[in-house]
């Protein structure tokens, strides 16, 4: 490489000094990049460059059948996999006009919740991490290894269950789920205030966060940012308050929305949907219908020809699926609108203005899954 | 002098909120609680995974050496990531018929990605998971599996 | 050789070779750190000279204080790969003609200067003596000087402020 | 001052007296030089060592885990393992770096701590460095370790290691001012600025019981701008590793990154050493006004011991708020030094100007 090129990245006064965060970098939680314009410690602005990833989960959907299409699914949004299974499987049954059993709408509305409070937690570690409180992290993990338990016992998997198929469930789920689940609850009840005496509470953690990252609603709806973010800024976007599925209809939560729009109204809305998961999991527990965990489906699933689509809020916002079935047993096009894209992109118009370390904490407070990003 | 008492106000806030912070984590140093690490190499022994843990994909024997798997190659079909392969064989049975069974049920770790598709759809539930989890190897070779134990058969009440 | 004439040499070599080195080096921030061996070594012989409340404020001030504010300064401005472009001849000679004359002068005063060798015991230099002539008004005492100096000082740090500070209403549209 | 505490003065000048004995004065003072140094360097290693492993068993009894168990017993072993690794690590070069100053970076940073630590009084008359304005003179050595720091991040011709090194100069240099007015406040009590003066003043009881709330204020500004000073978290900006990988260090590899981790902790050991030498005592017992029985017993134990763990408890307490908080942010950072602590320190020194003026202090 000559001279001139090295030097044209390099500082110079009224030059734009860039670093690149990532793809190899603490502060990206995956292989994302961001190339960042700094003046000083300011961030001008900053391009992210996805890609690193990228394994054409579209693509390679349309030579699986539906339910081999489930266990890519998982490896979307890895840390809610169940919802991500669930999309999946509510569009084909929708295609099918199955009508699956009671008992399989509680559990996967259950499991959706264990699954948005495992993330959620791993959110909250990583998002200590980022601004520096490690102890947090751990705290964090401890906490997500019950839910983890919970599911290992169940489908014999922690992180990427491919427990639904189209139609039902793999199998029941064990004797022990409720007893331990409501053990959960109780000990992470306990466990909740103690987040927020160690992170929310504290001074530095809340100068760190406060003001920081403004995102108005409009911009919330212009970039079609969705999920936990977009409800910090007062956009009330929840698919299961906006077109219940599975058994959210019959539960009482709220929508937590915040009107600041900063990262820490983002934090906020988080660490109350940890209590309204909690909520809807209390209401659900204790009166799981007994019944089927499958409903009759052909062992082979050829959709009508057709166009079929379904949505579902994930831990980071809205997952929509859309399925072109051309009467085959694989879909003709299956496209995925993954939150985290539309959350990703977003990030210049937060960060810019910001300090670096503003920029580590905007794209924590967006909860980034990188291979919901690449797909 | 409004200006002033903010100043205080906010200087003890934080100094209190940051006080609560020091009470969460020296109350775990002085009384860790559970500590949830796995001592993992040594706790081999007394490490026992749940029943329906995803190890890999295993064919049970029983104490013949029998198994049920009829070679139907529906596993075979339904793995998303081509990671079975059944390679078959015909045999003349007692009658003098020919009859398919398994040669070889080659089950490649590698590729498994343990969507228990496989298991969910055998017929005749000759397939199951197995608890173990150590996977590791020197050699890549090693993760392509014969899932039949050489000699088996096929088990008889399987037939119908 | 005693061991404190050798560490006067020691030091006082270490001295002449940075000083040298530093404004002959042509990258910017390695003059700087050569510079910051001088002052130290400096502070060494005011150490060798039991006036160690000068030596620490050398060590304050000058290696702690100026130099870290020059190669901040450089780390802002200078890239890593900028090189002084060699002076031209003329200048070089000059400079050196110069340094020669300025040291000659020195070394001449220096070495007619009768010396008087002291037998008294040193004086340890304690701190509150300094402290009081300090703030003494009476004969030695420094308390005008001292005064004119802070107040000078409090000058400089209002100007810097009023010139650091934006404009509010500017800074609000930005 | 009670007589029962065993001074060190009597072993050291016995070790001089031999050693001039047996050679010339200036071959005697030679080989003193060469002992304090091995010893010194042999004690640095060991204490290095020591607090990286201290470290890591604090934070994980904190977060719930086991931490360092595998290599000895508890895991004792771990950080010479660690030592050995780095020693074996490759040192990678760096092109278009400055060679010379990327070398020489570790060493100022390292030279640095060194000469603090000479000042350290480890017990009673142990001491190697016992100048009449020692708090000054370790004030002075330590503000040179931000030029290692700065060289460092320059040199290696790197991005994340340039602003790394830009935040850690404004933040050591202006937190260099409240560290120094916090010792000041109890100079001013005690009336000397040699470490020795100010462990004898206390010989009636601790600056920070005996020096009312303004001592007490000024320890913690001390513990707080000490622990920005000293790179460590929460005022980690120089190395936040969650923003700028590594900080200034991110381009250094094996035994050179090994100097700035060992001088980060060693640097954590001479301001507590200094805190406590300042605030708590230093190596001299915990005394309680009259109650004779109790004061002979606690002289009782030696000097050595009560200096050792008062360094540890203000270095337990720096690792407790390190690992609690999340980091500052640069500008935070200057806010709290500029508006919070340099004028509370201010006004706590004329608070205690004022109680030394009408002697309440006792």
């Amino acid at each position: 490489m000559s001279e001139e090129i090295i030097k044209d990245v390099i500082v110079r006064e009224n030059e734009d000094y860039i670093i690149n965060m990532g793809p190899q970098h603490p502060s990206t939680h995956g292989v994302l990049r961001f190339e960042v314009c700094l003046k000083g410690e300011t961030v001008k602005y900053l391009i992210p460059h996805i890609g690193y990833i990228h394994r054409g989960i579209e693509k390679m959907c349309e030579a699986d059948t539906y339910q081999q299409i489930i266990h890519l699914t998982d490896r979307m949004d890895y840390l809610s996999a169940h919802i991500n299974n669930e999309a999946v499987c509510m569009v084909v049954e929708e295609a099918m006009q199955v009508e699956v059993p009671e008992r399989v709408k509680y559990i996967r509305t259950i499991l959706d919740e264990l699954n948005r409070l495992a993330s959620h937690q791993l959110w909250w570690c990583a998002f200590g991490m980022d601004l520096g409180a490690l102890t947090a992290f751990f705290y964090g993990l401890r906490d997500r290894e019950h839910i983890l338990d919970i599911f290992e016992e169940s489908f014999g998997s922690r992180l990427l269950h491919s427990f639904n198929t189209p139609g039902g469930l793999m199998h029941d789920v064990h004797p022990n789920f409720q007893k331990r689940t409501k053990e959960f609850i109780t000990y992470f009840r306990k466990k909740l205030p103690e987040y927020d005496q160690l992170l929310t509470g504290n001074i530095i953690f809340q100068e760190r966060v406060k003001g920081v990252g403004y995102m108005s609603r409009e911009k919330a709806i212009a970039y079609g940012v969705t999920g936990p973010s977009a409800r910090g800024s007062n956009l009330a976007c929840d698919i299961r308050k906006i077109a219940p599925y599975g058994a959210y209809d019959k539960v009482q939560f709220n929508e937590i929305l915040m009107t600041e729009g900063d990262t820490f109204a983002r934090y906020q809305v988080r660490m109350g949907e940890m209590w309204e998961s909690m909520k809807i999991i209390e209401q659900l527990i204790d009166n799981i219908p007994e019944g089927d965990f499958t409903a009759k489906m052909k062992p082979i699933i050829k959709l009508p020809a057709g166009e079929y689509f379904k949505r579902v809020e994930t831990a980071r916002g809205e997952l929509a699926v859309y399925v072109v079935s051309d009467g085959n047993k694989t879909p003709y096009r299956m496209k995925f609108r993954s939150p985290n894209f539309s959350n990703l992109f977003v990030m210049n118009e937060l960060a810019a203005g910001g300090k670096i370390a503003d920029l580590v904490a905007i794209s924590g407070s967006l909860d980034l899954v990188i291979p919901d990003i690449d797909r | 002098m409004n200006s002033i008492s903010k100043y205080f106000s906010d200087l003890f806030k934080g100094i209190s909120s940051l006080w609560a912070g020091m009470r969460v984590t020296g109350k775990y140093f002085v009384s860790p609680g559970q500590i949830v690490t796995q001592q993992y190499p040594e706790n081999r022994a007394t490490l026992k995974m749940e029943p329906r843990f995803k190890g890999e994909i295993i064919m049970p024997h029983d104490e013949n050496n029998q198994h049920a798997c009829t070679g139907c190659g529906i596993c075979e079909i339904n793995c998303p990531n081509g990671s079975i392969e059944i390679i078959t064989d015909r045999v003349p049975n007692a009658d003098g018929k020919l009859e398919r069974v398994i040669d070889k049920h080659i089950f490649h770790l590698s590729m498994c990605t343990f969507c228990g598709l496989c298991v969910k759809t055998c017929p005749s539930d000759a397939l199951a998971f197995g608890q173990e989890f150590e996977h590791a190897v020197f050699d890549r070779h090693k993760l392509t599996k014969v899932l039949n134990q050489p000699g088996s058969s096929l088990k008889k009440e399987a037939k119908k | 050789m005693s061991l404190s004439v050798f560490m006067f040499y020691l030091l006082s070599g270490i001295i002449l070779t940075f000083s040298v080195l530093s404004v002959t080096t042509r990258r910017i921030l390695r003059a700087a750190v050569y510079l910051l061996f001088v002052l130290v070594a400096t502070s060494g012989l005011y150490f060798m000279l039991k006036y160690e409340f000068m030596a620490a404020v050398q060590l304050t001030l000058y290696a702690g204080g100026i130099v870290v504010l020059i190669i901040f300064s450089i780390l802002l401005t200078h890239h890593i790969s900028h090189r002084f472009k060699r002076p031209e001849t003329m200048n070089l000679l000059m400079g050196i003609g110069v340094a020669v004359v300025g040291s000659g002068v020195v070394l001449a005063t220096l070495l007619t200067h009768p010396f008087i060798a002291s037998n008294s015991p040193e004086l340890p230099v304690d701190m509150s003596v300094i402290g009081n002539q300090l703030l003494s008004t009476g004969k030695n005492g420094y308390v005008l000087p001292f005064e004119l100096i802070s107040i000078l000082l409090l000058a400089a740090m209002i100007a810097a402020i009023i010139i650091a500070k934006k404009d509010k209403n500017k800074n609000s549209e930005i | 001052m009670s007589s029962k505490i065993y001074d060190f003065s009597s072993l050291t000048g016995s070790i001089d007296a031999a050693l001039n004995s047996w050679m010339s004065p200036g071959l005697a003072v030679l080989t003193e030089l060469v002992i304090i140094g091995l010893v010194f360097l042999i004690f640095y290693a060991l204490l290095g060592l020591f607090l990286v492993y201290l470290e890591r068993k604090v934070c994980a009894v904190i977060q719930n885990r086991v931490g360092p168990n595998r290599v000895g017993k508890w895991g004792l072993l771990q950080t010479i393992a660690d030592l050995i690794k780095l020693l074996m690590k490759e040192l990678i070069p760096i092109r278009k770096a400055d060679h010379l100053l990327f070398v020489l970076a570790p060493f100022i940073v390292i030279i640095a701590s060194f000469m603090a630590m000479g000042a350290v009084p480890f017990a009673k008359g142990l001491h190697v460095l016992d100048f009449n304005i020692g708090v000054f003179y370790v004030m002075a050595v330590s503000s040179l370790g931000v030029v290692g720091i700065l060289i460092a991040g320059w040199s290696s011709n790197s991005k994340y290691p340039l602003i790394g090194a830009m935040r850690s100069g404004a933040q050591i240099v202006s937190y260099e001012l409240s560290v120094g007015l916090s010792l000041m406040a109890i100079v001013v009590f005690s009336g000397t600025m040699s470490l020795s003066g100010i462990i004898e003043s206390q010989a009636d009881g601790w600056w920070i019981f005996k020096g009312h709330i303004p001592a007490f204020i000024a320890f913690i500004v001390f513990l707080i701008a000490s622990t920005a000073e000293i790179n460590r978290g929460p005022f980690d900006l120089a190395e936040a590793e969650s923003e700028l990988t590594a900080g200034f260090h991110t381009e250094y590899s094996g035994i050179k990154f090994a100097f700035f981790f060992l001088a980060e902790y060693i640097n954590m050991f001479i301001v507590a050493a200094l805190g406590a030498t300042v605030f708590l005592g230093g190596w001299m017992p915990f005394h309680i006004g009259n109650w004779e029985g109790f004061n002979q017993v606690m002289d009782y134990i030696p000097s050595i011991v009560w200096f050792f763990t008062k360094t540890f408890f203000i270095i337990y307490v720096i690792m407790w708020f390190k690992w609690t908080f999340p980091r500052l942010r640069i500008d935070q950072l200057l806010t709290l030094e500029w508006k919070f602590l340099l004028p509370i320190s201010m006004f706590n020194i004329l608070l205690i100007a004022f109680l030394v003026l009408m002697h309440w202090h006792f």
